[in-house]
């Protein structure tokens, strides 16, 4: 088990024929994912790397091969409409990896998801990874590991970075999630942190977020009250200065408020270790979770 | 993207709220002559991009013009928070009988524009917050229907008992809406929306931040980004599609993603040293992109040292390397250069660093540890 | 029994104080209609007629005196923004009498109302009447009578006409419902027929048509699978050139479809009769209708 | 409202639909002087505000000056389906290699904005919708999001395979439904769509009608009204704020209700008469705007009596009864006049007629009956 997919899963990818979107479609099939389908309009009825039908549409992928997620990789102006095209065909699961959406934009396709129970990751975000089973988006394969641990972040790389600790320190992981940097995402750290809970085979979980917003003070609350696995956290801008948007368009520090100190001190009063480099998270978890 | 008061003030001219008529002026002589113009008493405002104007001096009554040329004078070319002030507002100052707040801006955790509006106009919305949080209405726009006439006119209605100054104020929160969501702002303020002693509303302050991932539909707004009072070293990260922060250390850094960068500059900081910027070299080879970033970065006199930490996932750290290797035999470094890269070849990345006058490191800690070393040599 | 609403119905009247709606509010009252409460902003906390609490909104309205339905009298500017506040509010009852609501402000507000299970009549309607229960609208109260009949119209002082003709041959009524000649409105033709077929009381119904749009023939379909009491109709404007708008925004012939002759022979081919005049649907229903 | 196809052009252009440049011009010689400023080839377009224009010969073809003034000359003054043609749209003539039809209008049955394309460009769509319905592709436009890009995409390519065409078909049908919600449409239609043989898609013909209940948030669309288009009488009422519709009978008619006055037409008729007009005089007993509809009335000359049906409802007869003695009392009015009110105080309302030339009747029927006889007398 592990949170929103698994090795069964059928895949599409909109934007498959571009250049990232096939890479990273090859990167998905060579981790064991189940990839069905991709679209791009105009290209239906070709084949993409001889194996994976493309189609006009993300309906009629849909209707022909039964995708259950979808996977997004088209430039930002076209971000929202590729979400709204696939919620409308009835998929449940999208990851949107897209860098550079418009945030009106995603406020405007929100709604439309949540009348529809879709659950949306990204956009500008890696994605994730199930271990062993499946991968949806651009993390990298090799550096993850099966296991028990659930790793959520905000970050990309800094993901790789920690993920790469814990698999180096033997401690495997039941799904690598990275939610993205933008100020509206699909999967919020709060939604992500829920899903690991729900799952039985997730023991422990790993927090990764970063400067502006309160959505790890709102973690730390919710994991205090509902959540009895050991949590640890790294939290990265500790030395961003106030008003600058550090590269993530979510990542700042506004009216004092959304400060690395003030949610280290959250996640610290609701009794999560908080590491003060990203290679402490695995002795920081080790020492919480002694069956590891 | 940051934008004046004065061009705030367009966007909200248009999208049909009442704005007092004002006009941006370079010089003494153009404030006078506008003030001329408008006759007295006008308003002298500093339009630099930052706030407490107020507080600085940066904004004056004048009720003569030898007073006009006396603020103009004392205004133009002072330093606010360190912008320097090259332009002033100019505007007819209006009799105020009461101030409202009225704000939006993105709700992370709704996922929705957020209408605020206190009846403590004037303000800094933040410090309302933490002084007298329940003074601040709150209402959340579904963005299938916008802000709904009783939505507006229910905030408006908990600000004043004076329905007809409630429906000055709802009708104007619904163009702040309207402008909101035409310039894809991530934040629109009125502060204040004033009342004068008859009963008019009107704006008399703006402020628009512009989503810069929108920019793309507004090729036009590039006209209204002040040049002059970016930082040189920002502009060009810009221009080179880097993100890219100024900061006060000596520990040059290049990474790539955002959240590492951050964790890099956190790093350096947790071992001592200060990091010279915050700087995401995004995940390409590209060597071209990393000539820009280093330009950039050894444009900082203080920078003593440059470290890369790139985590490269799938991408090929040998590709990487050879990036790195082309730009800076590209440029005249004379500062150590620490560089590692994990992720897919990494082994033959480190290869072909060993010819060169790179500094190799197989860790996050390693290169930052390096980096002070070489930095205090 | 009857359709939409009993005597008991809790209803609030938007735009109160205003000329027409005060005027009809007495109406209401003196028909027996539980008018419980009246809204306009800045005249919370006054009284209506000594009787009415005025509120500054509907949702305090409903707060307070628990009203579950609404009746609108507002200017056309403001039409829809009443509707959006009375279902923000809770409301499932909503009647708009408001003439001259743009089409667009109808279409936005629709999807508002089905997403909250939302019964809106009108807009440009007169309402309806429950005869000895309630009334919710213009109707004139004295026209009417109990009895067992139900009646659907597109028309206003039309259906005043054979209203009138019923009582006076005794044939009372369940409900009396007028529901508006716009293109766009809330319970269409169909949606009121299928309300009477659902409501036990009701023996037979009446029709009442024009021209434009195709809810006529859409609705003989209908009847002809569905019911089994009488059924008579009448259709305005079998005199109305093409492409005119005969006053109501929606009684308009165009691209030579709508006509008052194709609705009829779709109502004739469906076994029920059309009347050539207003008075004649008396000696028709009485016809088809040997228990009455 | 209707509006012509240049002003239609002019909204399409605003919304950013690639819409040829063109001119109305009233006279041959602004005609020629425009088309001079063109270049050959151009169309020559009459502008009137009926369909079938083609094939009443306004519409020409001109590849020389010579044949610009003869198309001009024949066409300004030509009647279409009783509409004089008073200009005409000078506007280059375009290569023409495929045409599609692109429209919007309200959808009574799913009460949303409908859109509707079809490859069969340049032909009626009623006319489409019966020969070939499967032919037109449709698409219901969920007002909170729009016509969204893949719904609009996925129409566009059931019309070509051209994945290139297919977008700017797409882009045009977005564009066409922001103009649609713009200026309040409840039709707006590009037909034809074209494309040219290099690919360029244009919309080379429009059509705009407008809501007219919408007119207030547009006071400025009044202008685009063509007053010299309007029936003299129709345009009297619309001032009055009355609905009328003339017809070609001699049974004045004044009715309160629309489909009271549709049935009480039909009536006339199935006694055997012929209607004058439609007239909804609404529920008032305001004498004055019973003044401005008898007199809208009495313009008509074939018109031998007139005829009142009020079915008051709770509006107290008495009152209405007053009015119309008063209305008739301020006119010189040479025709009979019958007058059937029913409602509250109808009796009342009786005993007032009494003292008047009014003839009074009780029902609807009698009402017309009357009329009818008193015409033929």
């Amino acid at each position: 088990m592990a949170i929103f997919c698994t090795g069964e899963t059928k895949v599409l990818v909109q934007g498959i024929t571009g250049r990232d979107g096939g890479f990273h479609t090859k990167s998905m099939i060579d981790y064991g994912t189940k990839v069905v389908a991709g679209v791009t309009p105009g290209r239906g009825g070709q084949m993409f790397n001889e194996t994976v039908p493309v189609f006009d549409n993300v309906a009629d992928a849909v209707a022909e091969t039964g995708a259950e997620a979808s996977v997004i990789f088209v430039p930002p102006f076209a971000a929202a409409g590729a979400i709204f095209e696939a919620a409308d065909a009835g998929i449940k699961l999208i990851v949107c990896i897209t860098e550079g959406v418009p945030t009106n934009d995603m406020v405007k396709v929100m709604p439309f998801l949540e009348d529809r129970g879709v659950t949306l990751v990204g956009p500008n975000c890696p994605g994730f990874i199930v271990p062993g089973q499946a991968k949806l988006g651009i993390l990298p394969g090799n550096i993850v590991a099966e296991g028990k641990v659930g790793l959520v972040s905000r970050s990309g790389t800094l993901t790789y970075e920690v993920v790469d600790a814990l698999t180096k320190a033997g401690l495997g992981q039941t799904t690598c999630l990275g939610i993205g940097g933008d100020p509206v995402i699909g999967t919020s750290f709060m939604d992500a942190i829920k899903a690991f809970n729900a799952d039985p085979e997730t023991k422990a979980l790993v927090l990764i977020g970063e400067i502006g917003g309160d959505a790890e003070e709102r973690a730390a609350e919710y994991i205090k009250e509902n959540m009895d696995i050991p949590v640890v956290a790294f939290i990265a801008g500790r030395t961003a200065p106030p008003g600058k948007r550090m590269g993530h368009a979510g990542a700042i520090v506004t009216g004092g408020t959304g400060t690395a100190a003030e949610k280290k001190a959250a996640l610290e009063a609701a009794g999560i270790p908080v590491a003060d480099r990203p290679v402490d998270v695995v002795p920081l978890l080790k020492e919480l979770w002694k069956d590891a | 993207m940051n934008i004046h008061e004065y061009q705030a003030k367009e966007f909200f001219r248009n999208a049909g709220l009442d704005v007092p008529e004002g006009k941006a002026c370079f010089s003494v002589d153009e404030a006078t002559a506008t003030a001329e113009q408008y006759g007295m008493p006008v308003m002298v405002k500093a339009q630099v991009l930052t706030g407490g104007r107020g507080k600085a001096g940066g904004v004056k009554f004048c009720d003569s013009m030898d007073k006009v040329k006396e603020s103009a004078e004392a205004i133009l070319g002072m330093d606010i928070k360190g912008h320097t002030v090259n332009k002033v507002l100019v505007t007819p100052a209006v009799d105020i009988e009461e101030e409202y707040y009225v704000g939006m801006l993105v709700d992370r955790a709704s996922r929705r524009v957020l209408l605020m509006a206190s009846s403590e106009g004037g303000v800094e919305i933040e410090q309302v917050a933490k002084d007298n949080p329940d003074a601040i209405i709150k209402q959340v726009i579904d963005p299938r229907y916008g802000l709904l006439d009783h939505e507006a006119m229910t905030v408006s209605m908990k600000l004043t008992a004076d329905v007809k100054k409630a429906r000055q104020l709802a009708a104007s929160m619904q163009k702040l809406y309207t402008a909101f969501i035409e310039v894809d702002a991530s934040l629109a303020e009125i502060n204040p929306f004033i009342f004068t002693p008859d009963g008019i509303g009107k704006a008399i302050d703006a402020k628009v931040n512009i989503d810069d991932n929108a920019m793309f539909r507004h090729r036009d707004f590039e006209e209204l980004r002040d040049l002059q009072e970016e930082n040189p070293a920002e502009a060009a990260a810009r221009k080179a599609d880097l993100s890219f922060v100024k900061l006060d250390g000596n520990v040059g850094c290049l990474v790539n993603g955002a959240g590492l960068a951050m964790a890099t500059m956190d790093l350096v900081q947790y071992y001592g040293g200060m990091p010279a910027n915050f700087l995401d070299i995004g995940g390409s080879s590209n060597p071209d992109k990393v000539v820009s970033a280093l330009e950039i970065i050894l444009q900082d006199e203080n920078v003593e040292v440059i470290l890369f930490n790139i985590f490269g996932g799938i991408t090929r750290c040998d590709d990487v390397a050879k990036g790195i290797i082309e730009a800076t035999n590209r440029l005249d470094i004379k500062v150590p250069v620490v560089v590692r890269l994990t992720g897919t070849n990494e082994e033959e990345a480190r290869v072909l660093l060993q010819g060169t006058d790179l500094v190799p490191a197989e860790t996050m800690d390693e290169v930052v540890q390096k980096a002070l070393e070489l930095a205090s040599n």
